[in-house]
């Protein structure tokens, strides 16, 4: 295929959902057929030509240069410092159709899912509508070829996400929770326009007017070693804080502490809503973007491992919180944060194609999982998976899907997970601490989705309605995605087990930017060589541990939950204080109500009043009251009497006479 | 002994001032309004002296005038005063203080 | 009647006299105007003072304005006075309740600007001003102040402002009735 | 006689105005329909005038001199460039909003549209003249009317709104008239001392080929600002030196900065807002507050460049309190208007902030945030009018849920509200984005402080976001309010709901297309942006 046919099926892609959008809220709300065919029209359309798309990459090879259609869309004519333009378009390459099949299929499977789960809902429109166009803001994302579009879209995200998880808008939680989606979204924008500026007159000042937004310009400046010393040189320390203010951005999007809160709460959406988000979309936007920006990142040291950090950290703190929940969405919720924690700190340790890969396979295990979970929400009406039970015998179709999903989380050779979990291991195997917090977090994942699954599916129903297997159109996207969570991890697989040998999916992601990353290393830093390059045969320990600690973790699981040989309530008392502790999400919710509520409606309040007893209650109030007062004195003088009035006069004509006169006489 | 036009100019002072004193001084309204006139008429005396120092006929047809509007002017007062002593039983300029602030 | 008037001033210090005379008339009457607590003796007094004035203008050879000094001012218009004080049957004033303070406040505003205006007269100085006023009797555009001297420029020159004058006369009676009317 | 389309557009409204008075106060229809067809006129002239406006050429177009009164210099001297064209189509929209939705109005509708077209006229007058009288009188003539609009057809403490809202307003256009009749005198001796200058400008501009040196024309003006300034230093030469600009500077700046809102002269507007009928609210902020940037743009920064470079450094620093300080005021409120009415007076802010970085795209995004930000609050008091004439209240926590009785009305608030907390896809965001950019450039340019400010202006964008969605989640999400059940009705036919439809079509159009207008806007800021940069460089190193 040529440029402009590439171009044009990328606008394609892009701009069909939204155009599905509009039609649905113009004209179409009020048949419920059309709606739904041009919702999942559109996005099956992406699906299909992201596949042709892809195909067409992995046709022409890897080092592809990137196809770039962009339009002006504001722009400021400055003669004295160049021109500011800000462009619109779409930069098709291997790492934005990657990501556009990944949205492009997952989503589809969501939005054919979301055809029986939302039946009957008298919204049935609006969402479809709603849900189109956040896969519209997330295709954004994926193909932007600037920094201000994917800021752009990186906000529509953010507003799409506020309305479709307050979609039940009756529902004070749902509704709450997605303000607070927006609000934390808001806060990593905060930071990654900072970024952004930062960036920006950095790369002016030092080279002139150069597009500084967008990412073909900034990747020449940054992979050219001389130039990039040049502005490095120029920028100091500022060029880790603009690094790392851009990934503040990404830490709202992919609910990296301490910008997570928003994450569960996002659980209040309608299922697909969290299986979309959750899964291919939202969350994985900020992980995209590292990768996509990764020329920046790897050489910002200083924020590299901040990120890697930031990574671990969330990893571990959602996992030991997934094991206490009992909310099945919850549960998945929290296993994505740990997740996503895990692709960030694999970013974050020069292991971008690591982070990329784990993102793919994740993406189709999790949305998996929780369209599983809907549909056995569905089937009980309840999300606590102690109400469930034994529905292994009951829903059949759901259950094995699940468990496919969950083996292939927990990481289980040659399950997809196992493939990209054991990159990330290997990219981090070097760094002690996070490597074992990667091990770790790879039991617990084990262990809280082996707690779900025993608990849920086996043993004795527990609640209290007829659970019976789910349509088949929810159920079949269920097992085309089971069949990517079985199989997906083979393209990813070192070139030695690989099917497509030397040209797996990594030899592509190398040449996008794993070179520049192992040329970070060899440059900035003195560690050995991580992730950079692929992997020519499998890290024989580190897969070991990895699988060992996973079916470890399964194990015990099963001893508490399915042989019930170790009782959890003891398990509960003997880690009494760290259980509430970790129970109640380290305090962190409550920390920033405390924020949210005391301190900044404190300062608000103070304001107010502020405002309405001292601006407004001394100065102009007070000002009016003045000039009342002193009219009130000065109203005395009004006597009502023609005499005084006439004395006055005569005063004042005698002191002006006397001054004009006999004074100009004396003294002028 | 030589009468300038001075002399008159400081007679016209005199009236004017006699006649300013009772306005502030006095109460009856009437009187006031009669003081008034004293003084119009010194601003006439002014007039007529120029006039003659002039010698032409302005300053006198003025007063010509300055006459008929202070006729006018007192048929008017004199009115109001008689409209107020309805109103309130006095032309006393004290108890005429309906305006006060 | 204006060449008898023109003699007795022409005659050696008749019109010093005469100056002197009339003035001392019309300030000391106008002193007891304000003085009088009777407001009918006020208006007995300032009619002494209008006819000394009118006196004062005689002496400026200024014969048609003292008489309407007299016609009007003295005769129509205090008799309207007069008319006013008789029909509102008013008391004498109580002198207590003036307010004393001011009488000496009056004062010397009065004074103020007394002296000021003798201090610009006598600083001013033009050659009219220089010139003793029986010096210009001769004078041939003063030869006579009659009504026909009077009258042309009135009704040629000044002819509208004259028109305007009748308007505000006639506006000043329907005021003055519509004042004074009970019931409007 | 030939008429510009700039005359044509004061010339409408105020026909209207004087057609309304002939139409017998009973027929209520004909009333409406008369001012919303001259609105609607409005709209068109408007809207040619974006259309056919000549970017290649830019400057001054769609010219109009008729001179009024010789002596003194003053004109009918009308015409619009770049920055022109946005505010007029700005007001034009926003009065055709306005119209529509004071049908409702029952009490004197007659009267009250009077006032309403009457006001537009006065608005019009201020975008689209050139000469300081004229632009004086018509800022006047849109203030006035609104003291009457309030005072009558208000609500909640309206006396003492309008009272403080006027005062304000005719205080502050008094100070900014003593800076323009400074600048007036100035010019006519600069003139009178340089005969020669005077002919040029006569020979440069076939317009005013009688001008005399006194003028109110304020292209003369800037003539003589601008050949005065290149006859020497900034304290050395005779007119127009940096002392005069300084004395007269901040006298435009405090007259117009008290509509603007700066702070800490807000304190008028959100109370104003919160009295006035939708329509009187809709204009006022939505048009009138941008009168006071306008002129500041418009006389202050072309006429006084210096006094402007020197100064407006220390006015962003008053932006941030219009952002930080209003925002968090917002934050604290429970009245829905006063909520959006601080919000103003916080998004005034970043307009104020992208004058004060005195570049191309701060100033573009200035200019642009006044478009988008009149139409979004607009939109605001237009719908809170709507459910307020049912409910007569807008304390938030007195209504909730309201989205389920009226649904129409609750999905353009909730628009309202993501535009107005710079959601891309709006025109507020375009331009508050380009504001920050413009904000950090001047900080790169060396001005350290503006670091600062850009990062509160940005933090000031979660601000809003954070009472925006909190407004929208009490009045409209959650359950619904037993007590409105059935009680309220949605916007349901296609007549009522027209003018919200056509603002937020405006606010998607140009957000999703910013460089349709911004190109335009661009042709008027590009020439100011000239002259006070000249003059920042003339004044650089002088204390």
């Amino acid at each position: 295929m040529d440029d402009n046919t590439v171009a044009t099926l990328a606008y394609v892609i892009l701009f069909a959902p939204v155009v599905a959008a509009i039609l649905i809220t113009l004209f179409t709300r009020k048949s419920k057929g059309i709606s739904a065919f041009l919702s999942v029209g559109s996005v099956v359309t992406g699906g299909i030509l992201s596949v042709i798309l892809l195909f067409d990459q992995l046709a022409k090879g890897p080092g592809t240069p990137p196809v770039i259609s962009q339009f002006e869309w504001a722009a400021a004519r400055d003669s004295a410092i160049g021109d500011i333009v800000l462009n619109i378009g779409v930069q098709v390459d291997f790492i934005s159709i990657l990501m556009s099949t990944i949205v492009g299929v997952v989503g589809s499977c969501i939005f054919v899912y979301a055809l029986g789960y939302m039946k009957g809902d008298e919204g049935w429109s609006r969402f479809f509508a709603k849900f189109a166009f956040f896969a519209f803001s997330m295709l954004g994302i994926t193909y932007a070829t600037n920094f201000v579009q994917i800021f752009i879209f990186w906000e529509l995200v953010g507003v799409s996400s506020y309305l479709l998880i307050g979609y039940f808008y009756q529902k004070p939680s749902a509704t709450d929770a997605g303000k607070k989606a927006f609000m934390t979204n808001r806060i990593g924008d905060f930071g990654m326009t900072l970024g952004i500026l930062l960036l920006f007159f950095a790369v002016r000042d030092v080279f002139g007017a150069v597009d500084g937004f967008s990412f073909v310009e900034l990747q020449r400046i940054f992979t050219d070693e001389a130039s990039r010393t040049l502005l490095f040189d120029a920028m100091g320390w500022k060029a880790g804080l603009g690094a790392f203010l851009i990934f503040v951005g990404a830490m709202g999007k992919s609910a990296q502490f301490p910008l997570h809160v928003w994450l569960p709460d996002a659980m209040e959406g309608p299922t697909p809503v969290s299986a979309l988000m959750h899964a291919a979309t939202m969350v994985a936007a900020g992980v995209y973007m590292i990768v996509r920006c990764y020329w920046l990142f790897a050489w910002a040291e200083s924020a590299m491992i901040a990120i890697a950090w930031i990574g671990g950290i969330t990893a571990l703190m959602a996992a030991t919180i997934a094991v206490v929940q009992n909310d099945i969405k919850k549960i998945l919720a929290y296993s994505t944060l740990s997740q996503l924690g895990y692709m960030v700190m694999a970013c974050g340790m020069w292991g971008a194609g690591a982070g990329m890969f784990h993102l793919a396979t994740h993406a189709f295990f999790k949305a998996l999982l929780f369209m599983g979970a809907g549909s056995v929400i569905h089937a009980c009406h309840t999300n606590d998976i102690w109400e469930m039970g034994g529905l292994a015998k009951k829903m059949k179709h759901t259950t094995w899907t699940f468990i496919a999903g969950t083996l292939a989380l927990a990481g289980i050779f040659p399950l997809a997970g196992f493939w990209s979990k054991d990159e990330i291991l290997s990219a981090s195997h070097h760094i002690a601490p996070l490597y074992w917090i990667g091990v770790g977090v790879a039991f617990l994942t084990a262990f809280y989705m082996g707690r779900c699954v025993f608990t849920a599916f086996f043993g004795k129903y527990r609640g209290d309605g007829h659970p019976h297997e789910s349509p088949a159109v929810m159920w079949v996207p269920l097992a085309i995605l089971a069949i990517f969570a079985i199989f997906g991890g083979w393209v990813g697989a070192p070139a030695d087990l690989n099917p497509f040998g030397e040209h797996g999916l990594q030899s592509y992601l190398l040449v996008a930017y794993t070179t520049v990353a192992e040329g970070a290393h060899q440059q900035v830093i003195n560690w050995p060589t991580g992730q950079g390059h692929m992997a020519k045969s499998l890290h024989m320990n580190v897969a070991v541990i990895g699988t060992l600690v996973a079916v470890a973790g399964l194990f015990v699981s099963y001893l508490f939950y399915g042989s019930r040989k170790f009782s959890a309530e003891k398990a509960k008392k003997m880690f009494g204080p760290i259980y509430t502790l970790v129970s109640n999400k380290y305090y962190i919710d409550e920390f920033y109500l405390f924020l949210v509520k005391k301190v900044q409606q404190g300062f608000a309040n103070l304001c107010s009043i502020v405002e309405q007893h001292i601006i407004i209650g001394i100065f102009v109030n007070g000002l009016a009251g003045g000039a009342r007062e002193a009219g009130d004195k000065f109203r005395k003088m009004q006597t009502g009497r023609v005499n005084t009035y006439v004395t006055m006069i005569l005063g004042g004509l005698t002191l002006l006479v006397f001054l004009f006169v006999v004074g100009k006489e004396f003294w002028g | 002994m030589e009468i300038h036009i001075a002399h008159y100019l400081i007679v016209a002072g005199i009236l004017f001032s006699i006649g300013l004193v009772g306005v502030v001084v006095r109460r009856n309204a009437i009187v006031v309004l009669m003081c008034l006139e004293l003084m119009l008429n010194a601003a006439n005396l002014v007039f007529v002296a120029f006039a003659r120092m002039h010698g032409n006929m302005q300053g006198r047809i003025f007063v010509f005038f300055a006459i008929t509007v202070a006729a006018a002017e007192a048929a008017v007062m004199l009115a109001i005063i008689i409209a107020v002593y309805r109103q309130r039983e006095t032309v006393n300029t004290d108890d005429m203080d309906i305006m006060q602030g | 009647m204006e060449p008898i008037f023109h003699d007795l001033l022409a005659a050696g210090g008749g019109h010093a006299v005469a100056f002197y005379a009339c003035s001392a008339v019309t300030i000391a009457a106008a002193i007891l105007m304000v003085m009088k607590k009777n407001p009918v003796a006020s208006v007995m007094w300032l009619v002494l003072s209008f006819i000394g004035l009118a006196g004062i203008y005689v002496t400026l050879q200024s014969y048609f304005i003292a008489v309407i000094q007299v016609l009007v001012y003295a005769g129509a218009i205090m008799v309207l006075f007069l008319f006013v004080i008789m029909l509102l049957n008013l008391r004498r004033e109580d002198i207590a309740k003036m307010e004393l303070p001011k009488v000496p406040f009056a004062g010397v505003i009065a004074a103020i600007l007394f002296f000021v205006s003798v201090f610009l007269v006598i600083k001013a100085s033009t050659p009219a001003f220089e010139k003793p006023v029986d010096a210009l009797l001769g004078e041939p555009a003063l030869a006579g102040d009659s009504v026909r001297a009077i009258g042309i420029p009135l009704f040629s020159q000044w002819l509208l402002p004259f028109e305007i004058t009748s308007v505000l006369l006639l506006a000043a009676i329907v005021g003055a009735v519509a004042l004074t009317k009970k019931k409007l | 006689m030939h008429l510009s389309l700039a005359t044509l557009i004061i010339l409408v409204p105020a026909l209207t105005t004087l057609l309304l008075f002939f139409v017998p106060a009973k027929k209520v229809q004909v009333v409406r329909w008369l001012a919303a067809g001259g609105a609607f006129c409005t709209v068109i002239i408007s809207i040619t005038m974006m259309a056919t406006y000549d970017k290649a050429v830019g400057g001054w177009q769609f010219t109009q001199v008729v001179t009024w009164v010789e002596d003194l210099g003053i004109s009918w001297n009308v015409g619009a460039d770049g920055i022109s064209v946005a505010m007029l189509l700005l007001t034009s929209l926003v009065i055709m909003a306005g119209t529509l939705v004071s049908f409702k109005v029952t009490d004197r509708p007659k009267e009250f549209y009077i006032l309403l077209m009457a006001l537009v006229t006065g608005v019009f007058g201020v975008f689209a003249g050139r000469d300081m009288f004229f632009f004086y009188f018509s800022y006047e003539l849109a203030v006035i009317p609104m003291y009457l609009l309030i005072g009558v057809w208000g609500s909640t403490n309206k006396e003492y709104a309008t009272m403080k809202l006027t005062l304000f307003l005719t205080a502050g256009a008094v100070v900014a008239l003593i800076g323009l009749l400074l600048l007036y005198w100035h010019t006519k001796e600069f003139f009178d001392a340089n005969p020669a200058l005077l002919e040029a400008f006569r020979n440069a501009h076939p317009d005013f080929s009688d001008a005399t040196s006194s003028s109110f024309n304020l292209l003369q003006v800037q003539y003589a600002a601008k050949h005065a300034m290149e006859m020497g230093g900034p304290a050395s030469r005779e007119f127009f030196s940096l002392g005069f600009q300084l004395w007269v500077f901040p006298l435009i700046l405090l007259g117009f900065g008290a509509i603007a809102p700066m702070w800490p002269l807000h304190t008028w507007s959100p109370g104003g807002h919160a009295a006035a009928p939708s329509a009187a609210s809709m204009l006022h902020a939505g048009v009138l507050m941008k009168l006071g940037s306008y002129g500041i743009i418009r006389i202050g920064l072309t006429c006084l460049p210096e006094g402007a470079a020197k100064i407006l450094p220390i006015v962003a620093a008053l932006c941030m309190m219009n952002i930080i300080y209003g925002g968090m005021v917002a934050m604290a409120q429970k009245d829905l208007k006063f909520v959006i009415g601080y919000s103003s007076s916080s998004h005034m802010g970043y307009v104020l902030l992208g004058i004060a970085s005195m570049n191309v795209i701060g100033l573009n995004g200035a200019v642009f945030l006044m478009f988008a930000h009149g139409i979004m609050t607009a939109l605001a008091f237009g719908l809170i009018g709507w459910f307020y004439d049912q409910t007569h209240t807008r304390m938030l926590p007195d209504l909730g849920g309201l989205a389920k009785q009226i649904p129409f009305i609750g999905v353009c608030f909730t628009i309202m509200a993501l535009a107005s907390a710079g959601l891309p896809g709006f025109a507020n965001f375009a331009s508050e984005f380009m504001v920050l950019i413009g904000s950090w450039q001047e900080a790169v340019r060396g001005n350290s402080w503006f670091f600062l400010y850009t990062i509160l202006a940005v933090w000031g964008i979660v601000i809003s976001a954070t009472y925006l969605l909190r407004a929208a989640r009490w009045a409209f999400f959650g359950p619904l309010n037993p007590c409105w059940e059935g009680k309220i009705k949605d916007a349901d036919t296609w007549f009522w709901r027209a003018p919200f439809i056509m603002l937020i079509a405006a606010l998607v159009l140009f957000g999703c297309y910013p460089k349709l207008l911004i190109d335009v806007i661009a042709t008027g800021t590009g020439p100011i942006v000239d002259i006070i940069e000249n003059a920042r460089q003339a004044v650089a190193g002088i204390k």
